[in-house]
């Protein structure tokens, strides 16, 4: 059956399993890859490996009870899911949080930004062979997991925040240490940024990898870090300063696409560098400028907000994550979901998957920074 | 061992009594199979070790440290328990040809031990194509590799066998062309006569020989690089692609096989650079007993070899790895291109002074030296900065 | 624009099939006729001063008489927001995609389908997504019983207490 | 497993079992295979604070050479299956650090609908981890718990109770 139109030499399409235990999945992921040798046609995300029903169970704990379980909702930036709880709970009750509660709040969740970002950096690292920017991504990590750790006692899961603030004060002697930790944070993003991130095969990986346009990361939701890799000057810390915000004087890192396309790869790696900095002047900030008074609002325990729904916005290191609770008046949550930045991202890799190499898929879901508690909650 | 061998032949002993040749045959297949197994083998397994602790100390932790002295028969514990593991053969896979790949990776890293030159007595046989043998039977690596990734019926494996075998056949011939400079300059294939061309100096090396010579150099050893799977060509087994590239489906002593054969190539690939360009086993003549200057060109022989094997531990600390495109473009568009530059710059060099230039010498080597230090005093910079910053830490 | 600003513009032009605006307090909603969703949210979108560009959330609600879907949309342009319902029957839910007009829906649909049962007609790949392909029912449904066993496992775990006190018990 | 129940003890085979448990719990390399939150201490454990591949743990990318598999985390229905085939996939003698009190009982997520609570129903557990997630150093502890099971197991000479008599 010999057609003129056909090529002489057919090749056959390969469909390649990739995950759910794969190293480079982060976590519980797994994509059906069709390829054609090293080229991809397209890579077909399954999710809900890790899908734990934490929506479901919001629904039998109650207000209070149901901190921890934010907690593990996003585990490597575990203050920014208990921000978006407590806030949530919050507006739908009409609390106000003590200023030093939003300044506590404000530093436990940049550390954590710092944190995370610097476990996606080093991840990134070891899907593209590097092991040594991993692990030394790892002793920084370490060493802001002793800082919180003598805040609120847990190294991952904090269980830091309460409705209505914080749970404790900062320690004393904390604020010296911290302020410690910054003056040796910022030469050792500029080592990294030697080691690893300037690097010129690292360069060459990453740059022109898969760009997002603009219009497109707004079409597919991507929030965060990856939306303004795009080019879109869009952070909800500044453009709607919620908790102290406000009171702080810091950029809004944009990509620019100065290794290759604006939104590819590269400048997907390069803003949580960027973040990482801006973290550290806010953190600097908020250290110097934090007022005294008390951490916590008084709330009672048989928390019971009236009826009604809202959807708060907090800036987590993963983008813009949505919570949106819908109360009866009763002492349990009717329904409470979260809108989180993984979930959007890995929409759209099936998009961006075609044409790729296998290679390239790896960078693609470490740039994206995807966590897999974060997509199947 | 060569020459006892020949003196055997030569007194006549060997076909005059059959039963008894096959007994003196047998004897000597097994003194070789105790000397790969008894040198080659540690050889692998130290270097494993070594490799695991440099790496760990590039990465502030600090390695294999609780079996043996420091750690130092970590291969030990890791080869006997391998040996000891149930040995999986998938039922998909096509079970002849996945038993016989992990014999032909290790022939392709034992028989080149064969041409080894340790020291100016210590090499089994001084073959006068050694060169040529040389590259030949390293090559047989890729046909056990890609044998592996076939028949594990595994598709990760065969994306990396294929991989592999694309890598290997396409840095093989800047590889080659990087040692014909060498022969041009020598004109002989043996590996002692290449290094007994060689002075202990450096400046006498062929390295510093001529401009040419010290390009060829890099790229033979990049080459070699790739060749070995080495970072940043370890696309066959890159671990956060292809699981384990084309050894995702062995398990036990089959694996151990691959596993050796990684680090066993590192030390062959070092050797060869270090005969070739590096000087051999070349001493200071300090003495005039055989016997003492043998113990010092071994000891100056393995000094070059770990020092090339230490380097490629530290590129592999510290490099990402590329992607198969750009490997392939670097390899066609730069590598094979210079190759072939050094071989016609090297021959019209040859032509022009026969006996070589003695100034260049001289020159290449302060060129070699300045650039050495220039990249210590750039080591020493960031090692200096981030030792100071992790003491001045009050939470470490 | 304010949400209710952005409700009455939407009454103004779509008359009876913009079917109540809530203004409850902290976020006001609108609640519309499914049939209309389409047509409604392309205008959202492509009416310039509103032009919200993003659909930030989709979700749905399970209330014992009826399911909801909500969409809050957002526009990046203008840097406003707005959030829409629709009601449903709880027996076979079924409403139109809106995977045409904003890409991201159409993983936040397939968890929609997943997790609460709503059938999105025209949906390019509803499958689930979240739950395996063999799961009974729809988890977030308010009267769905979890199964006793998938595939060989139990899904209970009997307290450890209860073990030691039946340990406690035998000699006895 | 006893090998050779009906021979009596000898010192060689007593010491010959030392010297595989030895050689065994010398090189643990265990298989990547983080599945929630744990996974994090899992990486912080090999990483330069914890270092866990003092011990000779060093992390496998491939089921095929591991010997050990940590279960770091929670272990969801969907997952439990191909967990159990990755069990499958490992060589013998392979064991199971169960790590976390997701995968030991659940823990939290016992009120889950989509959660399998404790992965001991899947496969055999050796060492429970408790902890939500365990530091890395109770994993360290849990690694040499492990050991000095490993140490513990017969090959060649009888084990403890299997004479002829015992049933």
């Amino acid at each position: 059956m010999s057609d003129a139109t056909e090529p002489t030499l057919r090749t056959e399409e390969m469909t390649l399993n990739m995950g759910p235990q794969h190293p480079s999945t982060h976590g519980v992921l797994r994509f059906v890859i069709r390829a054609d040798g090293e080229v991809m046609r397209e890579a077909v995300p399954d999710v809900g490996y890790l899908h734990r029903s934490i929506e479901k169970i919001a629904e039998k704990v109650g207000y209070h009870g149901f901190m921890p379980y934010t907690d593990r909702v996003d585990y490597v930036c575990a203050m920014f899911t208990n921000q978006g709880w407590g806030m949530a709970c919050e507006k739908l009750a009409g609390i106000e949080v003590p200023r030093r509660g939003e300044y506590c709040r404000v530093i436990s969740t940049e550390f954590n930004r710092i944190a995370s970002h610097l476990l996606t950096v080093g991840l990134m690292g070891m899907d593209i062979g590097a092991m040594t920017p991993f692990l030394h991504a790892l002793r920084e990590r370490e060493m802001i997991n002793d800082l919180i750790e003598e805040l609120c006692g847990a190294r991952l899961t904090f269980n830091y925040m309460r409705i209505g603030g914080v749970a404790w004060d900062l320690p004393p002697g904390w604020r010296e240490k911290a302020l410690a930790y910054l003056d040796h944070l910022d030469p050792i993003l500029e080592e990294y940024n030697a080691l690893f991130s300037y690097n010129k095969i690292c360069i060459q990986r990453l740059a022109n990898v898969a760009p997002i346009s603009a219009e497109e990361a707004i079409n597919y939701n991507l929030v965060g870090p990856n939306l303004r890799a795009c080019g879109v000057k869009w952070d909800v810390r500044k453009d709607m300063a919620y908790s102290a915000y406000a009171d702080f004087e810091f950029d809004v890192p944009t990509g620019r696409g100065q290794w290759g396309t604006i939104g590819d790869s590269m400048d997907r790696y390069m803003m949580r560098i960027y973040e990482m900095k801006e973290s550290a002047k806010i953190l600097r900030q908020a250290l110097t400028r934090m007022p005294d008074g008390p951490v916590l609002a008084k709330v009672v325990r048989n928390f019971r907000p009236p009826a009604g729904e809202c959807q708060v916005r907090v800036e987590s290191a993963r983008g813009d994550q949505g919570w949106y609770v819908v109360s009866d008046g009763s002492g349990y949550p009717w329904r409470v979901h979260v809108r989180t930045g993984s979930f959007a991202a890995m929409g759209i890799i099936q998009k961006l998957s075609r044409g790729l190499m296998i290679a390239d898929l790896v960078v693609l879901i470490a740039s994206l920074d995807v966590i897999a508690p974060e997509i199947d909650r | 061992m060569q020459n006892w061998i020949n003196r055997l032949i030569a007194a006549g002993e060997f076909g005059k009594n059959p039963p008894r040749d096959l007994v003196y045959a047998a004897v000597i297949f097994g003194l070789s199979a105790v000397v790969f197994l008894g040198v080659a083998f540690p050889f692998a397994g130290i270097v494993s070790w070594v490799e695991r602790r440099v790496w760990a100390r590039i990465q502030s932790r600090v390695g294999p440290n609780r079996v043996g002295p420091n750690g130092s028969l970590q291969w030990l514990a890791d080869g006997a328990k391998h040996v000891l593991k149930e040995d999986i053969i998938p039922d998909e896979a096509d079970a002849r040809l996945f038993k016989l790949a992990p014999y032909l990776v290790v022939l392709g890293f034992v028989l080149p031990w064969a041409v080894m030159p340790f020291s100016s007595a210590l090499i089994l046989a001084d073959l006068n194509v050694g060169v040529l043998y040389f590259t030949a039977i390293t090559a047989l690596t890729v046909v056990g590799v890609l044998m592996a990734g076939w028949a594990s019926d595994n598709k990760w494996s065969l994306i990396g066998g294929i991989r592999s075998a694309a890598q290997i056949i396409s840095y093989e011939i800047p590889a080659g062309m990087s040692i014909f400079p060498v022969v041009l300059i020598t004109g002989t294939l043996s590996m002692q006569g290449i290094i007994r061309a060689q002075e202990w100096e450096p400046y006498h090396w062929f390295l510093f020989s001529n401009p040419f010579c010290f390009v060829a150099a890099i790229v033979l050893y990049i080459s070699a690089l790739a060749e070995g799977n080495r970072t940043p060509f370890d696309l066959p087994e890159a671990e956060s692609e292809l699981v384990a590239g084309f050894a995702t489906e062995y398990s036990g002593m089959r694996y151990l096989l691959f596993f050796f054969a990684e680090w066993g190539n590192m030390f062959i690939a070092g050797g060869l650079i270090t005969t070739l360009y590096l000087g051999g086993w070349q001493a200071p003549g300090l003495s005039a007993s055989p016997l003492v200057m043998n113990v010092l060109q071994l000891l100056s022989f393995n000094i070059k070899v770990l020092f090339l094997v230490f380097t490629s531990m530290w590129v592999r600390a510290t490099l990402p790895r590329v992607r198969i495109d750009q490997m392939m473009s670097l390899c066609w568009k730069f590598f094979v291109p210079i190759a072939f530059i050094n071989m016609i710059g090297t021959a019209v060099w040859v032509a022009l002074w026969p006996d070589g230039n003695p100034v260049a010498g001289y020159v290449m080597f302060a060129l070699g030296v300045a650039i050495a230090l220039l990249f210590i005093q750039r080591v020493m910079y960031y090692l200096k900065r981030s030792r100071m910053e992790m003491y001045l830490h009050p939470t470490i | 624009m304010e949400p209710l600003r952005i409700y009455e513009r939407l009454k103004e032009r779509f008359g009876e099939r913009v079917l109540e605006t809530i203004e409850k307090k902290p976020d006001p909603f609108v609640l519309v006729d499914p049939d209309a969703l389409i047509e409604i949210c392309r205008y959202l979108r492509e009416d310039p001063e509103l032009a919200m560009d993003c659909l930030s959330n989709e979700t749905g609600v399970d209330y014992k008489d009826h399911v909801e879907v909500v969409y809050h949309l957002f526009s990046y342009g203008h840097r406003h927001g707005a959030v829409l319902k629709i009601k449903l029957p709880r027996e076979e839910p079924r409403v139109a995609t809106v995977e045409g007009i904003w890409k991201s829906a159409n993983w936040m649909e397939r968890e929609i389908f997943d997790l609460v049962g709503v059938n999105f007609e025209g949906h390019s790949d509803l499958r689930r997504i979240l739950m395996p392909e063999d799961w009974p029912g729809h988890p977030l449904r308010k009267d769905f019983v979890e199964p006793q066993e998938y595939h060989g496992i139990s899904t209970v775990r009997e307290s450890p207490i209860v073990r030691l006190d039946s340990h406690k018990k035998k000699p006895a | 497993m006893p090998l050779l129940n009906s021979l009596p003890d000898y010192v060689l085979t007593t010491k010959t079992d030392e010297l595989i448990n030895w050689m065994r719990k010398s090189s643990i390399w265990y298989m990547l295979f983080g599945l929630a939150c744990c996974a994090i201490e899992l990486m912080h454990t090999g990483g330069p604070r914890a270092d866990i591949e003092r011990f000779g743990a060093t992390p496998r990318a491939s089921a095929r050479q591991s010997d050990l598999m940590i279960i770091a985390g929670t272990l969801t229905l969907k997952m439990a299956l191909r967990t159990r085939l990755l069990y499958d996939q490992m060589p013998d003698p392979k064991y199971v650090i169960s790590m976390g009190s997701c995968s030991n009982c659940g823990g939290l997520f016992q009120l889950a609908y989509s959660v399998c609570d404790g992965v001991d129903k899947v496969i055999p557990v050796d060492v429970y981890v408790p902890g939500c997630p365990p530091r890395p150093e109770a994993l360290t502890e849990g690694l040499l718990k492990l050991q000095e099971k490993i140490m513990t197991e017969r090959w060649l000479a009888k084990a403890p109770g299997a004479n002829g008599e015992a049933a």
